[in-house]
């Protein structure tokens, strides 16, 4: 595989130089775009509430946007989304209900996962979203289990999985590629290289010439693409998507970003990176540089965005008023779904905690 | 009924399943043309195929890992760990993922699949093949862990493990794979989980074992019997997690007396657990304290493998001290 | 004497320990430049330069494994897991090499290191950031296992753990890192490893606890006396492996009844291995089963967590339980 | 790095068109024959006395002894060796003794392990030989360590690690490539590509063109040998260490050779191979094939082989005769050095087995 990366628009938005656009429809660039922007105001609206302290948590997806729409619009609807904690803009993209999304952040009555999670780890079998989960790499495996499953079932499922570049030192992703070498597995790997594992450098996370080169110790495809041009990342992904549909195997697309942000709302970057860093790749932010291109093909205006951005304000806002006064879980949920049935051991857990033998009941 | 020793059930149990339904998939180092170092999945791959039954590079990681998501694409995944000893480099995907991939999904997402396990010593394999790591799997939430001690059980067991809606940890027991025979009731039957087994009926001591420990506990009985006149309720516990505290209570409230045999090492094995329970809930019957008879808190030997495994006369020693306290 | 917080008191311990012996090195993921997630290897790398003091790759089998090597060739590593929910892709390599490298050898090779992680729960942290695995390090034979509840008992015992020659599995309380505060004696000290402390003296119930619950089970005691009228004895058990009995036993012989708390599940956790030795040991002495106070057996949650972590009510109810036995 | 494999001698021990032999003097010539030569009688009387039962278990290195030797052959004294449990060879190349390693065979009272491992797990930190343990692929990050931490005490120690193809799928693989080359550490890693693991063929265990191709994914050297000419093993390890020595970090050297026998006595590979296949490498051995070489260069003849063979029969026998009649250890040993010292419980389970409470002590 060469080393060059892949980019179909500048950071102006021009289109490169004999560069050939995706067979995408304005109506397909919209929905990008849409989904793009929304992805930014969400995490900024989630970001404030955070700091307000009215959520308690939140792993953003600033400046990755493009790498996450990209690949996610690759997809047919069934396949599988294998996601990191970091793809939320994939799953609303997959129509993952934002109010599902909230509940999900408050840990409510109406979180579908029940409130056992932290934030930003959601899921949902119907979509084919795999459901996320902290432990860095782990859900590489389940992608290749999911691709295979699905083969051996005779059922036409590509399983596309997210990670990041650090998670590419964890044993997880050598088994994970290896198995989906040997077995040909329909899936596609993922890679957000933002350049950064909290605080480590990419330099010290691996000293290979680059992620997508790893891919040769697998005998799968490797690609760089540049990850803040949403045309180039979605024109690779689909490339692959179409040559795992088709019998030809796994790929490993390396796309080339940054965090813009912190690692979540835990933590502060500027502990560990300079801030003209940052700005450098601000210049290259994949959201402007995709209005950019729409405007420059005359396929938006001012006007539009205005009246995208209120449409997405008020979407985020009703969503959150809904979700925002919802009960907590009952309690006798906490010993639910350990098992398919509570068991005896639970049922006096359970029993315990809800009716206290003695006189300390309140 | 044909005589079967562990090797055949097992097999036996895989192929009923497999044919009964094609969800199920046994996959695994050396499982597939060669039908497992043990044999255990022999024949399989000539009668339902590469596609169901298949060979893995050498990675317990990534035999589990993709097992999950095969698992939560609508399968019934059956790898093979090929030694319990083996199967900690897949931890992390048995303890952080399996498990808890029903409860983190709010109960959307569910993980139904049986790793198979050989365990135990008895077969000269020193530190790397003779563990006992039950523990590890009964303190994790969200994992079923049952062990065989025949055949017959085997064979019922395995194929109510595939048919739960859980990951059950399977660990057979390898020192009497082949030493165990047994009559097989042919076809399909399953034996319930979370139910033990009253394997031998007595008055005085409760003993409770499982897997290989099972032969030497009942060998034990026979001869505290006829030497000691002392007569041991043997209970094989078949399923240590969810238990079946009903049969061991009844057990216990009857002779008021209880030893604990289990290979695995002492300190937090899973005796500590039943002990306690039993204490909680049966203080009053007690009429002894509880002695527990097990591996010893060291890494398995070779040499000694003879010395640092419970034996009969271990057993009897402990007998005698629950009787004359 | 300084007053420092738990954080505080683990960084001046790594400290001193690096001034004292160069063949001390700390490193782990986050660890060297930035100091640590939670800054408890803060300003290492600025006094003792990247040798001593590193980044690691993002992967916990490669931070063990690197590490068991350097202590095989003289170092004294002190590897960081970030969270004990992340030990497990270790776990192979803490489980199988390091607790046994000495065993299998013969005694010819050793394996001294410290393994520190943040464990837990009370963070809002969920199933991945806040588990209490304890109990399968307290059950591998080889390693010993330090859980401190304050920041004295933090800087004496991981100084006493860097100078043990065995791996030391060293378990901080994440919630209290900062809420812990207490004065901390300069320079170089230790505590003796295996050495629990009575806490708080009493002569109804014997509490044994550890880590953040100790806080949790003083403050029920103390309710449980004004309140109540319940004398308690609170033992903050400091080692799990190998525990200190004999302080155990003498507050038991003396109380007659025993309250366990711990955050892990209950099943298998080590308040089940307290109560089996305990009742070997102390059958007679007991005027009411053993209660253990734990966390529940299920995956952690999160909005929940507060109802899953052992609290005083809780703590109250089992102590009024064992008094009106 | 290129695919061709290096070689240095033809099947038939002539010296290949332009290869340069490695500055060798006669008497290392003698060495590494006698070495590998010994290795395959020692394999031979071992197996025997398995099927005699008179050892439980054994594993050998038929066919493999070019790769193990020539590797060996490398490293100065103060470098260390991390070995799987197929190298026996290299042990007694470094000078442990034959004694040694059949009492650890035996399990016996002057057993360094004690007794406690299976046979060929042996070990001595003296002659800076780690100590074999079963599980594949746990040492490779042992060795990892061990480089770092010579380097670290300012000391000039190079490690070198021996496993097997089936190994480079484990994470344990990916994770020590993966920090060597993060931290250039002085380490050589030794793939004995036998193109089995137990019954898996290579092509099953990964789909890369090759295991030497893998060390692109983690920036660090990677060189293909013929497994089989031991000069050509010698001469890329060496070079291989002295890139470690002088700071140039890793190396990953895949030998490619063969598993002649079975994986262990415990298995029977014609359950799974085609004899034919074994025959076509068995006319490629490593050891015939050094000899006619030796032989052709006229350092070498039937007189002096004879007599060789015959000194090492005797060697064999009379260490065999010692080691045979040693009785097992002590029952005490059981509870030693599983801590530094015996802690109160291990005390207790010590006495409960020697001084038991009841009439049945024996
Ligand atoms: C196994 C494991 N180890 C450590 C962590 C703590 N942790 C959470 S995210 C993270 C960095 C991940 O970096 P990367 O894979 O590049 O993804 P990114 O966050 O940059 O998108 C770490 C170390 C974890 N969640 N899981
Ligand atoms: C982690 C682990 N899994 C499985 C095994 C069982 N096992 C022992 S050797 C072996 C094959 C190793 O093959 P390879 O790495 O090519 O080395 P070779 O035996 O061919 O020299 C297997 C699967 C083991 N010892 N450790
Ligand atoms: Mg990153
Ligand atoms: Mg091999």
């Amino acid at each position: 595989m060469s080393d060059t990366i892949l980019r179909i628009i500048d950071d102006q938005g021009k289109v490169c130089d004999d560069a050939t656009l995706p067979e995408l429809g304005r109506d397909d660039w919209y929905k990008i775009y849409r989904a793009m922007l929304f992805n930014r105001r969400l995490d900024e609206r989630m970001t404030r509430l955070q700091r307000q302290g009215r959520i308690g948590f939140y792993v953003g997806s600033l400046g990755e946007e493009a790498a996450i729409i990209g690949s996610a619009f690759a997809l047919e609807e069934q396949d599988w989304l294998v996601p990191c904690y970091r793809e939320a803009g994939a799953a609303l993209l997959r129509g993952y209900p934002l109010f599902d999304f909230l509940c999900q952040i408050y840990g409510n009555s109406e979180d579908r996962m029940k409130g056992r999670q932290m934030p930003c780890h959601w899921g949902s079998p119907g979509l084919h979203l795999a459901v996320v989960s902290s432990p860095v790499g782990t859900q590489i495996p389940h992608a290749v289990g999911l691709a295979m499953g699905a083969r051996i079932q005779g059922r036409d499922e590509v399983a596309l999985t997210f990670f990041g570049d650090g998670a590419t030192s964890e044993g997880d992703f050598h088994v994970a590629c290896n198995f989906a070498g040997v077995y040909k597995a329909p899936v596609v790997f993922v890679c957000r290289n933002n350049q950064y594992a909290i605080s480590i450098p990419l330099e010290q996370q691996t000293a290979s010439p680059s992620i997508a080169v790893k891919s040769e110790a697998y005998g799968i495809e490797g690609v760089r693409v540049d990850g803040n041009d949403v045309l180039a990342v979605y024109s690779v992904a689909q490339e692959a998507v179409e040559r795992a549909r088709s019998g030809g195997g796994a790929t490993l697309i390396e796309a080339v970003t940054y965090r813009q942000g912190a690692h979540s709302t835990s933590d502060d970057p500027r502990a560990y990176r300079r801030d003209e860093e940052v700005e450098e790749w601000k210049r290259r932010d994949p959201l402007l540089r995709f209005r950019a291109f729409l405007i420059d093909q005359e396929a938006w205006d001012e006007d539009q965005d205005e009246r995208l951005e209120k449409s997405i304000r008020d979407e985020i806002q009703s969503a959150l008023k809904q979700a925002e006064r919802l009960a907590p879980p009952e309690i006798e949920s906490l010993f639910e779904d350990v098992f398919d049935t509570v068991p005896w051991h639970l049922e006096e857990q359970r029993d315990s905690l809800l009716q206290p033998s003695s006189e300390f009941a309140s | 009924m044909p005589t079967m020793n562990m090797i055949q059930a097992v097999n036996d149990a895989l192929r009923v399943e497999m044919r009964r339904d094609s969800r199920v998939v046994v996959f695994g180092e050396d499982v597939g043309r060669f039908g497992g170092v043990f044999r255990a999945t022999q024949g399989l791959q000539d009668e339902f195929g590469p596609d169901r039954s298949f060979d893995t590079p050498l990675a317990e990681a990534g035999i589990i890992g993709t097992a999950i998501g095969m698992a939560m694409n609508g399968l019934r995944p059956v790898p093979e760990i090929q030694f319990a000893d083996f199967v900690y480099p897949a931890f992390d995907q048995i303890v952080n993922e399996a498990a808890k991939i029903r409860y983190r999904s709010g109960g959307q997402f569910t993980c139904p699949m049986v790793i198979r396990m050989p365990y135990g010593g008895g077969i000269r394999g020193g530190h790397y093949h003779s563990q006992s790591p039950e523990t590890y799997f009964i303190h994790t939430a969200g994992l079923k862990v049952v062990v065989p001690s025949n055949p017959h059980d085997a064979k019922g067991l395995l194929i109510a493990s595939i048919r739960d809606e859980n990951p059950v940890i399977f660990m057979e027991p390898k020192r009497i794979y082949r030493a165990a025979k047994g009559e097989v009731e042919e076809g399909d039957y399953v034996i319930e989980l979370s139910k033990a087994r009253v394997a031998r009926i007595g008055s005085d001591v409760s003993v409770l074992a499982y897997g290989a420990m099972l032969h030497t506990a009942l060998e034990a009985a026979e001869t505290a019997a006829s030497e000691d006149g002392i007569s041991c309720e043997v209970i094989d516990l078949r399923t240590l997690m969810p238990f079946d505290i009903d049969t061991i209570l009844e057990s216990v409230r009857k002779t008021g007396r209880v030893v604990i045999v289990h290979e695995a090492p002492r300190t937090c094995g899973f005796g500590a657990e039943l002990a306690a329970t039993i204490c909680e809930k049966a203080l009053l019957n007690l009429q002894a304290p509880i002695a527990r008879v097990t591996g010893f808190d060291t890494p398995f030997p070779y040499t000694l493998e003879s010395e640092y495994l419970p034996n009969e006369k271990r057993i009897r020693e402990a007998l005698a001290g629950v009787m004359n306290f």
